[in-house]
């Protein structure tokens, strides 16, 4: 897990890659909103639409980590929207804690962010999202939960 | 065969010469116990310590290792890169699992390349116990606290001197590139070595072990599978801290169409170890996996190698999360076999 | 033999005799010093086999869930026996957390509450005689007596080489029980709690993961700390599992970083802090630095210890509207 | 290294052409081409025996070679889609590339079945095998080594039946005895219907100079056997091909063992009387 020796990702035109899980009826809604809309916002995010937060697994996010994305955002409904009644609180607990044991282990805090989008809130989605990369960008590259493979020649 | 003594004052500068112009993999203390470790600091080795937390095996058969790579549907690399090696400060059991080993990556003339490169590339220098550890059985299957099996170069700690015995060609080359520090072994000193190994023997508490193999057989459906499953927790540290334990997994890591294919440690305690792509599961209870590990190494091994793959160090034993006791087990066997 | 020995095997009898149960749980001694194991009793007169002392560290709740499973090739009706084990407070915790996950039936079980005075960690007694091994051990109350192979003697009070989860234990006594055969004299201070996270946290976060990074290397993927563990039941483990496949199987230090992360966050709201994995652990590593952390986020954030009654709801498994929210991004 | 010398690395084979067995088309049949001429010479195989298929990045999956060496240029392997690999292979178009490890353990004794007759009884998916043995006995060649020779091959229903083209073949040659049976028939099934078992019974080949090879599903085998004893096929005449999970197939890994032998080398066939020595954990 050393720092990545691809001389792309460390020069000047390096870009962050963020993986986004968003929740199917809020959060996914929102930023197709922004797409509709027309509002600008950063191309180097991978979209996972899951049905709830509440699906979201803290392993996802470690999967994620471990396979090079340098920051993860997830997001869902605003307390008392969820299509599901209540799949956002359970899942508030869990990312409450994932987020704090990551800070703990020493992962940067700006990696793993969490978010409440709703369907209505294209410009919301496109800042957070904003915000998100421009505090990724600021740490820089991934390199401690990253798992590297053999260079193949 | 060469036999020449060594001041242990100059023990750095002996570890310092083996090591010259090879990786040196020697026991240095660590948070719990000593590990073996690979070092460039010779005055980090610790030879203190009879047995390491975990075995040496790990120098000639990795935790994991990649076999080769791949991009796509192309095998890319297949060639390990492995460094002349010499594994300073082994006791004599562990060394002996090296050649129980051998056998298994060598059977039926199906040679393992990657062991057998590793084998070939690694000195082997022994040291022979004064003290037994804390569960050590060595000489109840087989070994002897100063057995020669496996190494290269046996030492004797003689409290100030170190007497190094070259058991091999390799060996006495090692031992001739340390000659100016070392002098030719007197008679007094070789008395004095094997003195020490009888003293060790002698501390040595005998376990039955059973030999009557058509008796073992016939514990197969035994009530003391069933007590001892109860108690196993279907971990891997018996398995993964013994010396001659060498099953395996295969699997593949990939991204984007890139990747490798690797081989690591597994343990038939493991409840998945066995389990087959259709459900079935040949054994489904740890009854048996525990029995699985027991007779592998007394019954199947012996069948199959005419000996035990147990080579008495006693690491199960000591770490066991569920304070099982191999040599417990092992006399319950045996009386069994002779009640029978 | 101890008062509290006594007492035990004295009950166990009368339980085995009154027909109370049928299979009795309990610790007794192992082939090493200071290490005991534990061991399955389906008769009185077996129960001098039984020994109650400081080296008792197992957490006996790992051992139930298989009792209760229909064996295989069962016909017909079959019932569960009824089964008696002696619980220190960390040994019915987890008995509660796993009545509560619905893997021990409560009616089939008989617990014996003994008061615990904590248990020790052999590896810190083994580590005072420097490289040699432990050949013997002797333990009187809370005086503990060692002799290494090369015949070193070393005394101790239990207190000086005490497991570090019972240096913090605020439950010694059991909080489940059918019957008290003894309370925990005393406790640690409540100021006590948490003292090894607090310093964790005090360190900069490069030097957390750095101190992490060599605790974890050591990791040999051995899953010791989930086999002891009474919370890792799962039929197949995420670390095990192929289709999703979550993780590789090697020890490259970003799966066991993974590895170790699941496990501790599949332990939240769960875990006891018994010390059960690091015990377990052959390269004594750190587990509990990370167990600690989610415990005491749980505590602080959601106002739940677990485990300590049956009749509160796991943290991850209830929520509150008004949980807090802080750490979530605005824009 | 190269796939000849490393037994860890498979050949190269492409997947020339794909055919779907049964009805439930979860069964596909995969005929594979060497991609090196060399290595097809290297491969030389006796029907009985597995190859580790290899799709790099999922893994590898012990399969026993349904072809025959007598029919040259390819190797046939039916695969049951079940896990990761197995559904990755499934997944596959012709032209794919894919690898071959092998061949990998101990065949039919052929040579004790020369000059002798033969009895093959299969059931299910497990005939793989049992077709390589069949079309080696039966290849011009090798016909007259042979006494006569007897297919009782059954599965659930007639779209379960492997290889419907080869059974039309062989039900029309005079030098076999075949009988198609199948649990249950449908509206166009003219042929027999009953349990494997059952219509050995019926059947009844003699079991004087003859050995009998057997491979089914464990259900199968445990009725099976009663009837094969009746016969009065002996224990070491009575051959039978198990299935165990493997990683190596050369060993090593342990995974396979059974007492004291390995599946994957001292098997997969074994004679009953082999097996009735081995602890029942198969």
């Amino acid at each position: 897990m050393t720092k990545k020796k691809d001389g792309k990702r460390n020069d000047n035109g390096w870009e962050p890659r963020i993986v986004a899980f968003l929740c199917n009826w809020c959060s996914y809604a929102g930023a197709d909103l922004a797409g509709v809309s027309r509002i600008q916002y950063p191309p180097n995010v991978s979209v996972i639409r899951v049905p709830c937060s509440g699906r979201i697994n803290p392993l996802f996010v470690l999967k994620a980590l471990q396979s090079g994305a340098d920051g993860v955002l997830v997001s869902g409904c605003h307390p008392g929207d969820c299509h599901y009644i209540s799949g956002n609180l359970y899942a508030r607990r869990k990312f409450a804690l994932l987020k704090s044991l990551l800070e703990y282990v020493g992962i940067e805090p700006e990696r793993v962010q969490f978010s409440w989008v709703s369907a209505a809130e294209g410009v919301r989605f496109a800042e957070i999202l904003e915000k998100v990369i421009d505090a990724v960008r600021e740490v820089g590259p991934a390199s401690k939960m990253v798992k590297e493979l053999e260079e193949v020649t | 065969m060469l036999e020449v003594t060594l001041d242990k004052a100059k023990l750095q500068e002996l570890v310092k010469l083996l090591g010259a112009d090879r990786r040196l993999v020697a026991p240095v203390a660590d948070k719990q116990g000593t590990v073996f470790s690979e070092i460039t600091d010779p005055s980090l080795v610790c030879l203190d310590a009879v047995n390491t937390t975990l075995s040496p095996k790990e120098v000639v058969f990795p935790q994991w290792e990649t076999l080769y790579t791949f991009e796509g549907d192309r095998v890319t690399k297949t060639e390990p890169q492995i460094e002349e090696t010499v594994l300073f400060g082994v006791r004599p059991c562990d060394a002996r699992a090296f050649e129980l080993l051998d056998r298994v990556f060598t059977w039926d003339g199906v040679n393992d390349p990657y062991y057998l490169k590793r084998r070939e590339k690694t000195l082997v220098v022994a040291l022979a116990c004064n003290v037994p550890g804390e569960a050590c059985f060595c000489s109840s299957v087989g070994g002897s606290p100063a057995g020669e099996s496996g190494a290269d170069v046996l030492g004797f700690d003689l409290g100030d001197r170190l007497l190094l015995r070259a058991l091999t060609k390799r060996g006495e080359a090692l031992l001739k590139s340390a000659s100016s520090i070392t002098t030719p072994a007197t008679p007094e000193e070789k008395e004095a070595a094997q003195k020490a190994v009888t003293e060790a023997e002698k501390r040595l508490k005998p376990v039955a072990v059973p030999e009557d193999l058509e008796a073992l057989k016939g514990s197969f459906d035994a009530e003391i599978w069933k007590e001892l499953g109860l108690k196993c927790l279907g971990c891997g540290v018996c398995a993964y801290a013994c010396p001659t334990c060498h099953c395996f997994d295969i699997t593949d890591e990939t991204r984007k169409g890139v990747g490798r294919r690797v081989r690591s440690w597994d343990t038939c305690a493991f409840s998945l170890f066995t389990l087959h792509g259709s459900g079935h599961n040949p054994r489904t209870t740890q009854d048996a996996r525990y029995r699985q590990r027991v007779l592998h190494k007394f019954l199947y091994c012996p069948e199959n190698f005419g000996e035990a793959f147990c080579v008495g160090c006693g690491r199960c034993v000591t770490n066991c999360p569920a304070g099982l006791d191999l040599r417990a087990v092992l006399e319950r066997l045996a009386s069994m076999a002779k009640a029978t | 033999m101890s008062q509290a020995e006594d007492a035990l095997r004295k009950e166990v009898r009368k339980l085995f005799e009154n027909k109370t149960i049928d299979l009795f749980v309990g610790h007794e001694a192992a082939g090493v010093p200071l290490k005991t194991s534990a061991c399955f009793l389906s008769s009185a007169d077996e129960v001098e086999r039984l020994v109650w002392n400081a080296s008792c560290a197992a957490n006996l709740a790992v051992y139930l869930p298989q009792l209760f499973k229909r064996p295989q090739g069962a016909r017909g009706e079959w019932n569960p026996p009824k089964v008696g084990v002696v619980v220190k407070g960390c040994d019915s915790r987890s008995i509660v957390g796993l009545i509560k996950e619905k893997q021990i039936p409560r009616d089939r079980l008989y617990l014996i509450g003994v008061g615990c005075e904590g248990m020790i960690d052999r590896h810190k007694a083994a580590k005072a005689l420097g490289a040699v091994g432990l050949a013997e051990a002797k333990i009187d109350g809370t005086s503990v007596h060692i002799i290494g192979t090369d015949g070193t003697q070393r005394s101790f009070e239990s207190e000086e080489i005490l497991a570090d989860s019972c240096r913090e234990c605020r439950h010694r006594s059991a909080v489940l029980s059918d019957v008290v055969l003894s309370e925990a004299s005393e406790q640690p201070p409540e100021s006590s709690r948490y003292t090894d996270v607090s310093d964790f946290e005090s360190q900069s976060p490069d030097e957390r993961w750095e101190y992490l990074v060599s605790e974890l290397s050591r990791c040999i993927r051995c899953y010791a700390c989930r086999e002891a563990c009474p919370n890792c039941y799962c039929q197949e483990c995420f670390a095990d599992e192929t289709a999703p496949k979550w993780l590789g199987v090697t020890t490259d230090l970003s799966e066991v970083f993974a590895f170790h992360l699941g496990r501790v966050l599949h332990q939240a709201g769960r875990c006891v802090d018994c010390g059960a994995c690091v015990a377990a652990c052959p390269q004594g590593i750190n587990l509990r630095l990370l167990n600690q952390k989610v415990n005491r986020d749980v505590e602080e954030l959601f106002g739940v210890e677990s485990n300590l009654s049956l009749d509160e709801a796991e943290a991850l498994l209830s929520f509150k509207m008004e949980d807090d929210q802080s750490f979530m991004t605005e824009p | 290294m190269d796939p000849i010398t490393n037994p860890y690395v498979p050949y190269p084979v492409r997947i020339d052409e794909v055919t779907i067995e049964n009805d439930e088309r979860d069964l596909k049949t995969f005929k594979l081409v060497f991609v090196d001429s060399e290595h097809a010479k290297a491969f030389d195989y006796i029907p009985g025996q597995f190859a580790e298929l290899s799709v790099l990045g999922k893994g590898e999956c012990p399969i026993g070679i349904a072809s025959s060496p007598t029919e040259e240029g390819y190797l046939l392997f039916t695969v049951k889609k079940t896990g990761v690999v197995t559904g990755e292979l499934h997944s596959l178009a012709e032209g794919k590339i894919i690898g071959v490890r092998g061949p990998l353990g101990k065949p039919y004794p052929i040579e004790r079945m020369k000059g002798k007759n033969v009895v093959i009884v299969g059931g299910g998916f497990a005939f793989t095998t049992l077709r390589a043995l069949t079309q080696y006995m039966i290849a011009d060649a090798n016909r007259g080594d042979f006494g006569e020779i007897t297919v009782i091959y059954g599965a659930r229903s007639p779209g379960e039946l492997l290889y419907k083209e080869e059974l039309k073949a062989w039900e029309a040659r005079d030098d076999l005895t075949t009988v198609i049976t199948v649990d249950k028939g449908d509206d166009a099934w003219k042929g027999r219907e009953g349990f494997v078992p059952t219509i050995l019974e019926e059947v009844a080949p003699s079991s004087k100079d003859a050995l009998m090879a057997v491979c089914g599903p464990p259900i199968m085998i445990k009725f099976t056997l009663p009837v094969i004893d009746k016969l009065g096929f002996a224990p070491s005449d009575t051959i039978l091909s198990l299935e165990m999970r493997m990683k190596c197939g050369i060993g090593k890994c342990g995974r396979c063992n059974i007492g004291s032998k390995y599946v994957c080398k001292d098997g997969p066939v074994f004679t009953l009387e082999e097996l009735k020595a081995l602890p029942a954990e198969f």
